[in-house]
């Protein structure tokens, strides 16, 4: 299986870099270790870096938004940065861009999720 | 390229979504197809086979899911079939969002992906049954060379 | 790992050799096997279904090649099948350099590399009816993560 | 269909340099191009480079050998250079190193060709 994660706590914002495709099989893994990073109550924002992800379907997409509704609750932001044009092309299809926000790299995410 | 074909089946495991993407892709590889013509028939696979592994058998992994590929010149025929439950509504559950497992975090848009990507896709369901996706996508001829 | 199958059937047409390596490969990646033994397994699949198309249906494209690759915990089990014109001295066969196509350039080593690879083979074959080479291997119980 | 062949002549030396995976498919194109250059009868030896093969399977073999055979009936040599592990463990299984010489470079196996 060539999938991996990678976590990294930024001030109160955690990185959740991932690479290799992103399916259902994955996407319950990634939300497992997330959810678990979660529930320790200490991360405010969430920022998926997604420059290695080579492949995406709707899975990842549900995992996504279910993260997404989740940081919410908790009055917390949610942004994606460094898409590549397959997983660009699943967003687009998905309307996702309408309620998350995409940047070109991690710092310029970083920094408008900062923005309160 | 002439006409070709091949018939995969396989045990419905999550495990098996990213071998039965790569195998079509594999096999379509054949028509030199453009980075994303293989990535468009990865997600499709991916698409319909979780939905057997998830809907159709409910992650009952004794399933077998089936899938058909078969070309005649750049014209592509992909199927995917399970024999699972099948779907109640077909109707709804082509619509964008529609999903009758949110708790799972489905996003309800499998059928929408499917739809976009191929030019055209038919879904026939008999409850107690199964499920069988056909979709169809003509690739561009001045990639067939050989 | 637990336990998992797959079947894969296609057209005896010798451009789907490269596609049935590519399947049974990433099938077999499940177990996290070594380079060396991702290359094993390729080739004697490469042997047996380059058999199966040049024997077995003397390169008639309408037949039809049939995989079933299946592992349980670290045993590997592999059969490649044909429905072509049999082998009439599976003992003579199996020996080094016997071929029955000379005039192809053929090695006579395909059965003899699919021997040497695997840790046991079964050929069975009929005359009219067809040919069907079971392989099995143990992988090393170490690479099995997950 | 990752496979390729280039052909160059160093004096009377034909070098095939081979690249991916060689086996029925891909031999039979090997073949004809190489008998091809042949019947222009001004190849005296024939060098393999094997460096990008990926791949090899009896196929190749038998298609190498046939080269072999070839080349010889008309006085000249075959060498084989720079093989990756894969297809030196099928070289190995045939007994193929009995008749044919292999070495580490191109260089290496030019200059033992061209020894009387
Ligand atoms: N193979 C199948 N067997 C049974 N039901 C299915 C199958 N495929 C799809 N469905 C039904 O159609 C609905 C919509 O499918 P889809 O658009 O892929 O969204 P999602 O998988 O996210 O729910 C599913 O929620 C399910 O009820
Ligand atoms: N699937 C098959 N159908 C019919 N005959 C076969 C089949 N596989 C092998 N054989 C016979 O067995 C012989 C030895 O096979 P093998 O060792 O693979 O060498 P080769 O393919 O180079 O001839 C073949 O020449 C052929 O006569």
């Amino acid at each position: 299986m060539n999938f991996n994660i990678t976590l990294e706590m930024v001030r109160n914002t955690l990185i959740v870099r991932l690479e290799g495709e992103l399916d259902h099989h994955t996407s319950e893994m990634v939300r497992e270790k997330i959810d678990k990073e979660l529930a320790k109550g200490i991360v405010k924002n969430l920022l998926f870096n997604l420059e290695h992800l080579t492949f995406m379907d709707s899975s990842g997409l549900g995992m996504l938004l279910g993260r997404y509704k989740k940081i919410r609750q908790s009055e917390g932001k949610m942004s994606i940065c460094c898409l590549q044009p397959s997983v660009y092309k699943i967003f687009e299809l998905s309307g996702i861009f309408k309620i998350l926000s995409v940047f070109e790299n991690e710092s310029e995410a970083i920094e408008a999720l900062e923005v309160a | 390229m002439g006409a070709n074909f091949m018939k995969l089946q396989f045990a419905a495991k999550s495990e098996n979504e990213s071998f039965a993407r790569v195998a079509v892709a594999s096999f379509i590889s054949q028509l030199d197809p453009t980075l994303e013509e293989i990535n468009d028939i990865k997600t499709v696979v991916s698409e319909a086979v979780t939905n057997s592994i998830i809907h159709g058998y409910e992650e009952d992994e004794k399933g077998i899911v089936t899938i058909y590929v078969s070309y005649d010149g750049e014209m592509v025929e992909l199927t995917i079939e399970d024999n699972g439950k099948g779907i109640e509504d077909v109707e709804s559950a082509l619509q964008p969002l529609y999903t009758t497992k949110p708790e799972l975090e489905r996003s309800g848009m499998g059928f929408t992906i499917m739809e976009n990507l191929m030019d055209d896709m038919e879904v026939e369901s008999k409850i107690g049954e199964g499920t069988k996706v056909v979709l169809r996508k003509r690739f561009a001829i001045n990639n067939t060379v050989n």
